[in-house]
């Protein structure tokens, strides 16, 4: 019999994690304080998409884009001294202060790794057995494979592109240091609708064209109907139910409602979607099962070949830097002999335009589909002190319960802040508190906080304090 | 055993699962738990529900500990 | 035998509550949801202390002078076309927004008590007896009394006022439409500190003279330092440990270390404190038991008469309105027959000073006294992606935990939007979550909330991921 120890020994790495963005660096760190021997292999950058080219460089760009629509609305605010024409981007600028962010922060995962022990392979790994790996100039074992290679911009091949057009994905989007007149955005999914706010926000004519009739599936139609007004209110142009056709010279062409129609954009950004990315990974020869794009795992987060876990955008579940590290520890705790599962009904996601979007858990339509009886509660930050305090009224919070447990299935927030807020909601849905226990607990005042509790209290008691 | 143990204290339990266990008719106290520290889960809950339909079947419910 | 009905019968209501400040206010509303009788006796506003002088009006002078920093900062952003040195605020027109918001939401609280048909009794009530309120032209009589009538400005007898000084209290500091140049703050608590920040904001030249050596006594010393040195860097001097003995003549005279010092002031905030209001109430008379000036009661919100509670500030015991609002379900509670009690260890503290602060539970230091052993986790904000891109790395999250059990005894954060944050843990909390549950929970990419989970790892077990 092979004991533990002699097993071990023949390979370099008890876990190799493939992939440094925040899945992979985040499990490597954790692998590494948990006492496991531990290497990461990264061809790229550090940080991966998320610090790269996703959530960080993004939310760089809105801070300074809704810093200029607070200024533009100062004398809202008895503010004087500001001329709202005269507030202008410079693009070189913020181009410097994302760049400097993005290398603090890669900077930083690579201190991290450092700090936990973590070996560093550079490298591009293509896997030579379920144990093997090849970096091109040389191999490495480990007993253990973390597989966190990401995704990358999915381009629609049923889309023509021809003649002079410039076409360019959210990578190139993030480096524009000079805006074009008109823009059209391709995809009204997170990624589409937060492009299109930041443009439009620095002044740019967007117009988004989505081939479903609704922006943002994953949010609640209510609150995703409300957010597309807000933007429309801003200066977008949505274009729901358009079937994109072909971009050519500097025009995209589309079908609405059986009819031929087009939308002139001197930059048009493909939004369309992501797709896994296990290019040069040699994923298949070894064995490994694909769904479509997508390496399969199970709830666990493992493969078919048992010492290979697949996290983060790769296993196509849900596309977020969060759930990747989540997916991350899970694969550890499964790894090292435990038990755990992802429950992908308890995942918060989180829409950057302002107001925010965050969102958890089901969509009332699905809630009614997956639980049967339901209780639906709303609470209008109109009639919340805090959003009037920051001239921030439009939006709500909208709670789905099931009707005989007051389990939580459903929060949807759209207002001021929901971002840092939906945490409260993300640990009473992971702890399985019911209604009763967010109701029973305090939220201070004044926070746009509080319309969390009284949304619950709509729902569950069918009736809020602050609001008739 | 942990299941005596369990049945002498007082069940820890997630509040989905006590209002669930509640629902369908479920004595949470012979529910074995597997959330942190032996709490009972809301998938406890509906496994005990399923294993009381179908008395036989109760797989490798053991395994099923949550390591730190 | 007298039976429910008859005994009913006999008084005007079932639930009678004295003041309509955010604990009356709130607690009628929900008495008349839960199918009581009810009235509120309200002498003066609507909304009490909080709407009209209190919670809503500080926060929105904060909200203008928070909106001045960031356009004086706008260029750090890319942000072209503003001239900090212009920037000023129209104080009469910030006056105008302020009493607009106050007046909505007052109106607001009427139209609420109105739709849930809570009887209004204008007037102010004194006790006949346990059952009976003289209104000065008529009486009314209620089976269970909710005394709710709130705190008001604590002038403290010791320092003499004297010569030609303008001294004020927070109801005239909201009221100011043109700014002193020099102003004192007398007392360190939140008000003294929430107007320092604010005033020193608007160009003000604000010294804060605090007889401790701390300031913001409930936060945990190592936050409320940070919030001291983070108020000074901003232009904020505050002298500890000064004991002021007099305001004379412009000058607040004061003692420090043995010695006499005086600091020239145009204008004096007195802030050191607020009391209970009982004025007029006839509480004394009927037998009603005082804790110097609160109405005592127990953590039912039970006063010595057993129909009769008293809940907010008028019971001395924490003084905030979510507290109020919370204390007043829990006597509803009580009095409809269930059994509630208050756990004043878990109740979140909000300042709304740039970054905020928010806490709740234990001191480090209480933490010790009372669990023997804790853990201490801290994550600065240095470290987070989401506090990099707003410009705002001042600050941290730190958790104190029972070391054996894991149960949370303590957080406290000091950041941007914390006081959206701390609701997380206050649910948490009362659902008696330990630090297992927290660190499983998913905080949502890019946030400042995912600090707080980086905390909970930090002190639960030993290492944060994004921390070395
Ligand atoms: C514009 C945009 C905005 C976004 N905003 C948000 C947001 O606000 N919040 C949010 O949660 N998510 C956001 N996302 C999604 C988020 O970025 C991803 O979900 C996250 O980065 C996925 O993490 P990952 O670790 O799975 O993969 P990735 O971050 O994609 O990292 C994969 C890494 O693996 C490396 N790699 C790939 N193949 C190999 C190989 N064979 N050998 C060695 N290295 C390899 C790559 O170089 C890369 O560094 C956004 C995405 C985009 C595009
Ligand atoms: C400047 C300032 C800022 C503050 N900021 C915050 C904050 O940000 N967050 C927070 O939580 N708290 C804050 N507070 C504290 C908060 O305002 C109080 O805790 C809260 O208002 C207490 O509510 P209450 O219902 O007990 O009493 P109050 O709000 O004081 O209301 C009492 C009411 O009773 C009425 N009344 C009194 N006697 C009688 C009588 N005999 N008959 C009829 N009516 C009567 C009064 O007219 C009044 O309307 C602040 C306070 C101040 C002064």
């Amino acid at each position: 019999m092979i004991t533990e120890g002699t097993r071990m020994a023949s390979y370099d790495y008890e876990v190799a994690v493939i992939g440094a963005g925040p899945g992979g660096y985040e499990t490597a760190i954790k692998a590494a304080q948990l006492g496991k021997k531990t290497c990461i292999v990264e061809e790229k950058s550090f940080g991966g998409t998320c610090l790269n080219v996703g959530c960080i460089p993004t939310k760089v760009l809105i801070r300074t884009a809704n810093l200029v629509s607070e200024i533009r609305a100062a004398s809202e605010f008895a503010v004087d001294g500001v001329d709202p024409a005269a507030v202008s981007v410079d693009m070189k600028k913020l181009q410097q202060r994302k760049n400097g962010i993005v290398k603090t922060l890669t900077g930083g995962v690579q201190a991290l790794l450092r700090g936990n022990h973590v070996a560093v392979e550079k490298g591009r790994a293509a896997f030579v057995d379920a144990h093997t790996l090849d970096l091109g100039d040389r191999t490495i074992t480990a007993e253990n494979m973390i597989v966190a290679t990401g995704s990358k911009v999915f381009m629609p091949p049923f889309i023509a592109i021809e003649g002079e057009s410039r076409v360019i994905t959210s990578d190139e989007a993030l480096e524009l240091d000079s805006l074009p007149e008109r823009m059209a955005v391709i995809g009204g999914g997170v990624i589409g609708v937060e492009f299109a706010y930041l443009f439009s926000k620095l002044g740019v004519k967007v117009t988004v064209l989505e081939l479903m009739d609704q922006i943002l599936p994953m949010v609640d139609p209510e609150i995703s109907a409300m957010a597309r007004k807000s933007l429309e209110k801003g200066g977008v142009t949505f274009r729901l139910g358009a079937k994109v056709k072909s971009i050519r010279d500097n025009h995209v062409h589309f079908e609405l409602g059986g009819k031929e129609e087009e939308t002139a954009a001197d930059l048009v950004l493909m939004a369309v979607g992501r797709v896994p990315n296990t290019e040069g990974l040699n994923a298949e020869r070894i064995g490994l099962v694909f769904d479509r794009k997508a390496i399969q795992t199970n709830e666990r987060l493992q493969t078919n070949i048992p010492n290979i876990y697949a996290i983060g955008d790769v296993n196509g579940k849900v596309m977020l830097a969060h759930t990747a590290s989540h997916e991350g520890m899970t694969a550890l705790t499964n790894l090292c002999g435990g038990y755990a599962e992802v429950d992908y009904d308890k995942i918060p996601s989180c829409i950057y335009i302002t107001p925010e979007i965050a969102s958890i858990g089901l969509t009332e339509e699905k809630a009614k589909e997956r639980a049967g009886k339901i209780k639906v509660g709303r609470f209008p930050l109109a009639a919340n002190g805090k959003s009037m305090i920051e001239g921030s009224t439009e939006g709500m919070a909208k709670v789905i319960l099931d009707e005989t447990t007051g389990e939580i299935l459903g929060v949807h927030l759209f207002g001021s802040h929901v971002t840092e807020m939906i945490g409260e909601v993300s640990a009473a849905m992971a702890a399985e508190l019911t209604a009763e226990e967010v109701i029973g607990s305090i939220h201070p005042h004044p926070t746009v906080n509080e319309a969390v509790g009284e949304a619950f209290m709509a729902a569950w008691l069918g009736r809020a304090i602050n609001n008739v | 055993s942990p299941k005596e143990d369990i049945q002498t204290k007082k069940v820890l339990a997630t509040p989905v699962a006590r209002a669930m266990a509640k629902d369908l008719g479920i004595d949470i106290n012979t529910v074995e738990g597997t959330g942190p520290n032996g709490r009972v889960m809301k998938e406890d809950i509906r496994r005990a529900k399923e294993e009381h339909l179908k008395p036989k079947v109760k797989e490798g419910l053991e395994n099923r500990e949550r390591p730190k």
